[in-house]
Formats: structure tokens, sequence, C-alpha cells
């Protein structure tokens, strides 16, 4: 049968799932075009902060994007077999991560309709342009690596030479995605917070945190499920692999804090201390950030002690708050304490409304959809082999 | 002889669909005739030939506005040696009322414009806000 | 009745055939353009640059007529909510504009007197660094900061990399919000962004900028800083200025005495 | 025949040479376009009313419904409900599916050798460029209505605007013109470069094909270059429906070319393979529901069959059965 029509096939409960992720994914596409018709302006962002909640998710998923590495780098290039049976479920993840990153670019455009001018008017010195031709570059590369993969095992034959050249491409091309996405940023002069060279280093360790936390939930969900076990081993080194990670991410931020706090100049400090104290005036993401630190050194308390990351209870929690905490500081913090103080000086705060919320939640469930129906496929055919 | 009446229905509904212009044009009485256009100040020429203004304004307009806004270029050399201002506001407005010429053969031809208006000014429909 | 060859040439569908190679060629030579525009080696013929003197415009506090004239002139909309702003020239507080200039122990900040601020038409403008269509560039033969709107995708990644807030995003309908249109300036469409762009609508015709015209106090002078008899460059010559941010290396045109 | 697709071509670009020849007498130009067009009108009306009709009166005497699946039959076993459909809605269902979905093509599968075995996999080719080319069409249809009415339905802006989302100032550029001549594209060039394909193609598949090409060819070519005079057009068009037909000055003879090559396919349509349009309603293999085991259909001119069944025949011989001591049948009664 077709790979297609596969998903076509399924349980009530599939369909009432995807029947829920269509609803909310329907409210967005409404939303989205009354925010063409009236303006950005019933979204929170304004003249001093013109990105928000949606670059921030760009950013995170770009970094959810990147994170296939975690599974295939090892399964291809040191022959890890306990990730067999995972390494294409990272790899759709990766992918559809990085097609959900494209989309919150294409809903924060004041003219989504002219962005086929960066491709007829190319400007090779802003990154936009370098970030468009990446990742829809790696989508698509890892599209075709995806579909060949997929018909190979359905035929179980070995797929072709080219497949595994493509793999080992796509490898430092997800490194690239979320460098070039770091440097989308880093070179502003205008935003010292991010003007720093370690953001590059520091995206891709709080992506292949939250990307291997994200995957572990996962396969804890599918086990819980019936649906598929991906075995103890693969969840185990996977533990591992976010450990290491989470941590790299937590001392990453404490360097840039304390070169920042130490050197003190006031334009790079003010920054972090509107994130973390309001800038002595309070500000509405203050809580977030610290809820956001007190997740992450929760998570690393459990991930770090092998006696508690193999409890699966402790385990569930412990990604789920090493995932919203790195959330909650690429989503919201990056880009908010970017752009506050503006460079004027002006605090504007800046709180997403319901329009934006309703935009994100519709990404979030086309995200959702398309990996429902593409571990679908991929399961069916798995399980068709078998019998 | 349930399946003859959908046949035949389904012919005779095609048959209505194909003629729908036909059956259109003989209920409302439909002019042919494009519209009569004319110009608000007669006597001046135009910037190009009629028959190339017909056919091609929207180029030159469009050329027009690449000279204008990426080279600063705002000298037209017309056909016959005059010199006009590359401006639609003030050049091809000077003339030509948007209302009476712009829009009536546009709506007539189907033709949805680009948005040139969604900027662009047209000082006869905005006076009670146009500046003195 | 005949069209000139050239406009033939340009006007005419010759470009058929073409048209794809065409395309690329424009596409490689646009690119190539932009890039060498955006670099400081680059000498252009002119660079123009506005001096603004301070002093005069403390002696009418309150006073924003320039910013007035210009957003006439301009079709800037008025938008109430601080947040959706549109403004190419306006006033901002002296700690704001230069927080370096500050020491703690000014008695006299000047804030609450008039400080015009807007684009500083860069000798390296980071907007134009990062505009990924040319939506935005700096003109070759004077050194103006342009903006074409035709062109502008509203990614509003020029409104990040500009050091100076000069930069404004149409958040809603700009026509809902203009009492009066000039019907010489167009307005702009939703979703675009806009700012200053040193009149160059004026400048073609041989006039001065508004605000410059405007000024009761001839506090603003305009001209050609390259060119050492120009009013600016006079200006220049006869008093300290300082310029916001230098630091930054971005080069701004805009001076200010104080 | 060796040289197919040159017949083809000589055949299809007749009209077009044709176009533009008359675009040089411009006296015979109105006379001779309206004729043409009413003409191809009419052979496209009539023929497809009579061809339609010849197939409504040839009889189905058997329910002969394709079935690709489980027959509806005891309760607990699951019926596949479209490919065996038991009902008329079902059947409708699968008409539906392959009228605006092409399921048929999209299940086609392309054999494959690898080193020991065949292989089937899908080969969505020609259904990807079947079902753009199509949809295409008709939204292309259906856009031309701007110039036959007066004034214009907004529906017609309605799908001017669905089909130009991508803004690249003016004209708007349609996507429906690049999926159009995309699909008829690789329509083309699978009867090239398959050779399976090839060999059993014949003039009048490459007919249609040249005919389709040119159609969107030019009229891309006068939308996107040719910048022709389009009330011009409209006027005449317009004189069309009205029977009225005018023809103004400076109409580009690209646009007799384009009138023609569709007066040629309104022509060709009736008598040839584009008749599935229609067909594809009254294929006695899809349209009915396979109902044979639930309901007893009868041929209604058949014949009489005589009869003679064990009841009768034991109600005839009903005592020399009783007497040599066979045991009769009892009704159920």
């Amino acid at each position: 049968m077709f790979l297609i029509e596969k998903a076509f096939v399924g349980s009530r409960r599939y369909w009432a799932w995807l029947g829920v992720l269509a609803l909310f994914m329907f409210a967005a596409l409404l939303d989205w075009i009354h925010e063409q018709q009236v303006g950005l302006a019933i979204t929170g962002l304004s003249r001093d902060l013109p990105w928000g909640l949606y670059i921030g998710q760009f950013v995170f998923f770009v970094g959810v994007g990147a994170s296939a590495l975690v599974v295939v780098l090892p399964y291809y290039l040191h022959d890890w077999k306990a990730y067999a049976k995972i390494t294409m479920l990272g790899e759709i993840l990766g992918m559809v991560g990085v097609f959900m990153a494209m989309l919150f670019i294409f809903v924060s455009m004041g003219q989504p309709m002219r962005l086929i001018n960066v491709l007829r008017y190319p400007h090779p010195n802003s990154l936009i342009f370098w970030d468009l031709l990446t990742l829809s570059g790696y989508v698509t590369l890892n599209a075709v690596i995806i579909a060949r993969l997929l018909i190979a095992e359905r035929e179980q034959s070995a797929p072709p030479r080219w497949t595994k050249l493509l793999i080992l491409l796509s490898l430092p091309w997800a490194v690239g995605i979320h460098t070039v996405t770091a440097f989308l940023l880093c070179g502003l002069v205008a935003r010292p917070y991010w003007m720093t060279a370690l953001l590059a280093p520091r995206f891709l360790a709080s992506a292949f945190t939250a990307g291997s936390a994200l995957l572990v939930l996962i396969l804890l969900l599918l086990k819980r499920l019936k649906l598929f076990d991906a075995g103890g081993e693969a969840i185990r080194k996977l533990t591992v692999t976010a450990t290491y990670c989470l941590v790299v991410h937590i001392f990453f931020s404490l360097v840039e804090m304390f070169s920042t706090f130490y050197g003190g100049i006031p334009r790079e400090v003010e920054h972090i201390d509107y994130l973390y104290g309001g800038l002595s005036g309070g500000s509405p993401i203050t809580p977030w950030m610290w809820l956001s630190g007190a997740l992450a050194l929760a998570a690393l308390l459990v991930l770090i002690v092998p006696a508690l990351r193999v409890r699966p209870q402790l385990l569930l929690v412990a990604c789920a708050s090493a995932f919203i905490s790195v959330w909650i500081d690429k989503g919201f913090g990056l880009v908010i304490g970017g752009y506050e103080p503006s460079p004027l000086g002006a605090v504007t705060s800046y709180v997403p409304t319901l329009p934006e919320w309703t935009v994100v939640a519709g990404i979030w469930a086309l995200g959702a959809f398309l990996i429902t129906v593409l571990y679908k496929i991929v399961l069916s055919v798995r399980q068709e082999a078998e019998s | 002889m349930r399946e003859r009446l959908i046949i035949v229905g389904g012919l005779a509904l095609f048959l209505l669909l194909f003629a729908y212009p036909v059956l259109r044009a003989a209920v409302y009485h439909t002019q042919t005739s494009a519209p009569q256009l004319r110009l608000t100040s007669q006597g001046s020429t135009c910037v190009a030939p009629t028959d190339y203004m017909r056919t091609s304004h929207m180029r030159l307009l469009s050329q027009w506005r690449t000279d204008v806004v990426r080279h600063g270029d705002r000298r037209f050399v017309a056909f016959n040696g005059k010199v006009y201002d590359k401006s639609l506001t003030r050049t091809c407005l000077g003339c030509h009322n948007k209302q009476q010429f712009c829009d009536r053969c546009h709506a007539y031809s189907g033709v949805s414009g680009p948005h040139c208006w969604s900027c662009h000014n047209d000082p006869q429909a905005a006076t009670a806000k146009v500046m003195p | 009745m005949k069209i000139t060859r050239k406009e033939f040439l340009e006007l005419s569908g010759l470009s058929i055939l073409g048209a794809g190679a065409l395309r690329a060629v424009h596409a490689v030579k646009a690119a190539e353009s932009a890039h060498a525009n955006s670099l400081p080696s680059d000498s252009p013929k002119k660079q123009m640059a506005l001096a603004i003197d301070l002093r005069k415009c403390r002696r009418r506090p309150g006073c924003n007529l320039c910013s007035q004239a210009c957003h006439a002139t301009h079709n800037v909309p008025h938008i109430a909510d601080p947040r959706h702003e549109v403004k190419w020239i306006w006033n901002e507080g002296f700690a704001s504009v230069f927080p370096l200039e500050q020491n703690g122990y000014t008695r006299r900040n000047y804030n609450g007197s008039p400080l015009p601020v807007l684009c500083n038409h860069c000798e390296k403008p980071p907007c134009v660094e990062v505009c990924p269509t040319g939506a935005t560039w700096k003109r070759s033969e004077d050194g103006v900061v342009m903006m074409d709107w035709h062109r502008c995708i509203g990614c509003k990644y020029c409104i990040t990399a500009c050091p100076y807030g000069a930069r404004s995003f149409n958040f809603s309908e700009p026509r809902e919000a203009l009492q009066q249109v000039n019907p010489d300036f167009p307005t702009r469409s939703l979703g675009v962004v806009e700012k200053c762009n040193f009149c160059a609508e004026r400048l073609a015709k041989g006039e001065a900028p508004a605000c410059v015209e405007a000024c009761p106090e001839k506090a603003i002078v305009f001209g050609d800083v390259l060119d050492a008899s120009s009013d600016v460059s006079k200006a220049l010559d006869a008093s300290y200025s300082i310029r916001r941010k230098p630091e930054l290396g971005t080069g701004p045109n805009v001076f200010y005495f104080l | 025949m060796k040289n197919k697709p040159a017949i083809a071509f000589l055949i299809a670009a007749t009209p077009a040479c044709a176009g533009f020849t008359l675009a040089l007498f411009p006296q015979a130009r109105l006379p001779i376009a309206a004729a043409v067009a009413y003409a191809a009108c009419c052979f496209f009306i009539v023929g497809i009313q009579s061809r339609v009709l010849r197939w409504a009166n040839t009889p189905v005497p058997f329910r002969i419904p394709t079935t690709a699946g489980q027959q509806k039959s005891l309760a607990w076993i699951r019926p596949a409900k479209l490919d065996n459909p038991a009902t008329g809605i079902a059947a409708t269902g699968r008409m539906a599916l392959e009228i605006l979905c092409f399921r048929s093509l999209f299940r086609n599968t392309g054999a494959r050798i690898t080193k020991d075995r065949m292989i089937f996999r899908e080969s969505l080719g020609l259904w990807l460029a079947a079902i753009l080319f199509h949809w295409s069409f008709l939204l292309i249809f259906l856009r031309h209505l701007r110039f036959f009415v007066e004034p214009i339905p907004a529906f017609v802006f309605w799908l001017e605007k669905l089909d130009s989302p991508i803004d690249v100032g003016f004209p708007h550029l349609f996507v429906s013109d690049i999926t159009f001549l995309a699909g008829v594209g690789y329509l083309c060039w699978r009867r090239f470069a398959d050779p399976a394909v090839r060999y059993i193609s014949l003039v009048s598949d490459y007919l249609a094909l040249w005919l389709l090409l040119g159609i969107g060819a030019t009229g891309v070519y006068m939308r996107y270059w040719g910048h022709v005079n389009v009330a011009g057009i409209k006027q005449f068009a317009l004189g069309l429906a009205t029977f009225s037909p005018t023809l103004p000055q400076g109409i580009s003879p690209v646009f007799f070319a384009h009138l023609f090559l569709v007066c040629v396919l309104a022509v060709y349509i009736p008598s040839g393979k584009i008749m599935h349009g229609a067909g594809v309603w009254l294929s006695p293999t899809r349209n009915l529901a396979n109902n044979n085991r639930a309901v007893r259909h009868v041929n209604p001119w058949n014949a009489p069959v005589k009869t003679h069944t064990y009841a009768e025949w034991q109600e005839e011989n009903k005592d020399k059965l009783k007497s040599a001591g066979i045991p009769l049948e009892e009704d159920d009664v």
C-alpha cells in the first residue's frame, strides 16, 4: 500500500487527535488572515519591539530542527545500534521543527506575499537571505532522506549510496542552520545582548538540550500509548546526551552572565537586568526567567544523578523541565532581552496578545499534525515489515 | 429511468453553465462597447502615443517607478521631445481622472490593478483630505 | 509619432526572450552594487548631511515645527499609541540621544528642550547591511539612505539593526491615521517600514529638506559634507559638533552643536 | 505512422498560422473570427450533447462495478466502503474522489527490477501533472469569465486573488498559469521520454497536448509579455456573447492564434479522448454500487425463461413419490 495512504487509515483516537489539531490550525489561519487585513497592531509587537513571540519561537524551533543531529550523528558516524529504530523519528522531528520555524518567520512579516523578493533581489550581505536558503535546504534535504529511507525500509532493501552522502551532508547543515540563525542576531551593533560570539554555541547547546529532551518525551509517550517501544538502551543514551547538553547550556549561560556583570558596562548589563530584575521597574518576563532558571537546575539535578534519571516518572519530569526551561529562555527571553531597553533607553513592556498566541498554537498544532502523520507512516511501514 | 433523468439534467446544467455569459447578457441587456473615456484637460499631448499607452501603460509606469525610486531619475523625454516629470499623481492624473478614466477601463476589462492607489494619491478623490 | 530608440528598447517587448537571463544578470549586479554601497571605502561623490544647532533649538521650548513640517510633507500617519507610532523626525530626551554625554553631575542636562532626531543616513548603515531585498540602500550619488516601499517585505530586520530607533513599521493602515494628505507624496501601505528620506523628492527639485525650511531659527543646516564650501561644512568648521553613538562605527551624518 | 508528433504539430499549428495570416487582412478579421468561434461553439455543444445522449441510450444490462476491497457481507467483517461501494452514496463518494482527486491515477505504480526481485513503487508523476493541469485549467477557464460577462461577477475577482498569492508587482502572477504549463509540459515530455508511453501514443494524443500547450503559451505571452489591448478583446468576447460581434482596432495577431487554437480544441473535444470529462460520469464500472448479492437485478429485456422448479415437479408427481415411499419436502410454513 501507498506510503501516503497509510496516513489515511487509523483508529478513532488517531482521527480525533488530528481533528483537534486541525481545529487549532484553522483558528490560527483565520487569525492570521485577520492579522494581515488589519495589520500587526493586533499583536503585542511595537515600534521598540518589532520581533516578539513569533521570532522567539522561530529561533527555538530552528534549534529543535538542528537537534536531529543528536541521534543521526551517533547512528551514522559511530554506529550506535541502539538508535537504529529512532534515527528516522529524530530526522522527522528535525524536518518538522525547521518547517515550523519558517512558518514563524512568515507570520511575523508585514508583507509576507512579497517573500519572493528575497530571491528576486538577492542580497547575500543579509543573513535573512542565507537563513531562507539554509532552512529550506535543510527541509528539502531531510525530506529526500526520509522518503528514501522509508521506501528502502518498506522494500527491505539497502538505501542507495547517495542517501548516506546526503545524511553526512545533513550533519554540518544542522549545525549550520542554527549558526546562521545566531549570526542573524549576533552581528547587530544596536543590540548588545545578542552581540556576543558565544551566541551560536549557546544556541547549539540549548537546542540539543531541548531537542533530545523532546525526543525522550515523545518516545516515552509512544511507549505509554503502546505505539512504539524504542527500547531502554536508546532512551538511556538519549538521556545522557540531554544531560551533557544541559550542563553545557547552563555553563554557557553562566559564562555569559559573568563577563557581562563583572565587566559591568551599563549598556550590556541592563538587558540581563531587565530580564531577571526588571530594571528596578519590574517587567512581566522576570518571573518567567527565574522559572526557566529554576527548571533548568531541577532538570540538572535529576539528570545528573544516574539513580534518579532511570526512574521513568522523574525522567519525564526532568525532560519536560529542561524543554520548558529552554523554551522560555529562547522563545521569550532571547528576543525580549535583546530589545529591552531600546537603543534610546526606553522600555515598552511586551505581552503577547491572544491573536499572537492563537497563531503560535496553530503552528504548534501543524507541527504536531505533521509529526503524527509522518510517525504513523513510519510505524505502519515497520509493522508491515515485521508481520 | 432515474439514470436518464440525471443524465439529461446534467446535460441541461452543462448547457446552462456554458451559456451563462449569453443568458446574463440577454437578461441585463449588456452593452458590448468599452467605456468611452474622457480626459479632464483636452489639448495636451500624452507622454506616448495612444496605441502604445493602451497596451503598455503599465510597463511605462513600472519603468518610471524603477527610474524614480531606484535611480533618482525623474525626467522623461517623450517621443515628441517634450519633457515630463515621471509621476503618476502629478503627470498622469493631470489629464486623466482616476475614477473616470483608469477605474472604468480597469473595471470593464477585469484587470484588478496592482495596488498603486493604496499609496499613490488621487488628488480629485481625496479633496477633503488634501492639503491646500 | 515616434518613440525614441532608447525608450523603444526599454519599453517594448524585446526582453521577452532574454527575460530569464536578464533577471539573473540584474540580480547579480544588484547584489554587487548593494555590497559596494555598504562599504565605507567606496567614496561617494557627495554625502548629504544635516547639522542641528541645539543652542538655537533651546530658544523655543516645546518647538516641534520641523517635525510637523516633515510629517505633513511626507504623509506620516499620526498614531496616538506610542507603541505603533510612525516618526521621521521627532524630539527625544537628551539622555536617550546622548547617553554617554551625561556625567551625572550635569545640572543643566537639557532634558525638556527640543532635540530633534532622525535617520542619520550613516556612512555604513546597519539597516542597509541587513535588508534582504535591497528595499533599503545607500544612494551612491549623494549618500542618502533610501527606501523602496514597493519592495519592502516587512521583515523588520532593519528596525532591529538600527541603533538610533529611526525606523518605524506600519502596524496599522496608515491612511486611516491621516487627517490631511499631501497629494505630491505617496502614503505607505500596511506592513512596510519607513523612515526619513532626507527629502529626496525635494532634493531632486533643488529644494532644501522640509525640516530645514520650516525652522524659524534656522537651526538646521543641510548640504554636502564632502564639499568644503557647503553650508553644512562651514557650520561644522565654525563649532565643535557631536554625533550619536560614534563608537558603533556607523558614521552618522547628522551632527549636533550643543 | 512514423511522425506522429510532427503530424499533430502541423494540425495544431495551422490555426495559429491562420490567426497570424488573418491579422494581415483587417477587413476579413471580424467575419471570419466570429464565424469560426460560433461554429466551434455549435460543434462543441452539439457534439458533447449527442455523444452523451448516445452513451445514455446504450443499455447497461449488468451491474459491473470494479471492486478493489472487501465487499459488504457479514456484520463482523469490515467492508471497504469506498473501494467496494455497497450503496449509491458510497458509489457517489468513490466517483467524487475519482473526479476531484483522480484517485485511480494516484494509485499508479511503477515496476522496478532490483538485483533479485521486482518491486512495485508509487509512481505519482502522472497523477501530479494531471491534477495540476486539470485544476489549473478549470481555474483559468473560470477566470476567463471576465471577458464574457459585464459587469464581472465578484467570484471571478475572488478566484483571481486566490490565484495570485505571490506578489511580484504587475501584472499579477497567476500560479495556475505556471502549474498549467508545467502539467501539460510534463504530460508532453512523458510521451517522449517513456518508451512504453511513446509506443502507444497516437496522433490525437499529441494533438490534444499541442493544442493545450499552444493555448497556454499564447495566453501567457499575451498576459506577461505581449501587452495586448485587453479592453478591445473584451469587447470582441462580449460581442460574441450578445450575438453582435464587433472588433476594435489594434488587436494583436497572437490573440487570433489563441482564439483559433481554442476553437480547434473545442471542435476536437467531442470526437476525441478529451470526452473522458463526460465519460467518467457515465462509466458503468465506476458509477454503480456493488450490491449484486443484496439486491436482485433483472435485465428488463430478457426473454422470459421457462422454469420448472422442484416444488412444482413434486406437486405434479406427489402421488408417485408417496407410493414409492420417497419422503416429500415439506413447506416451511
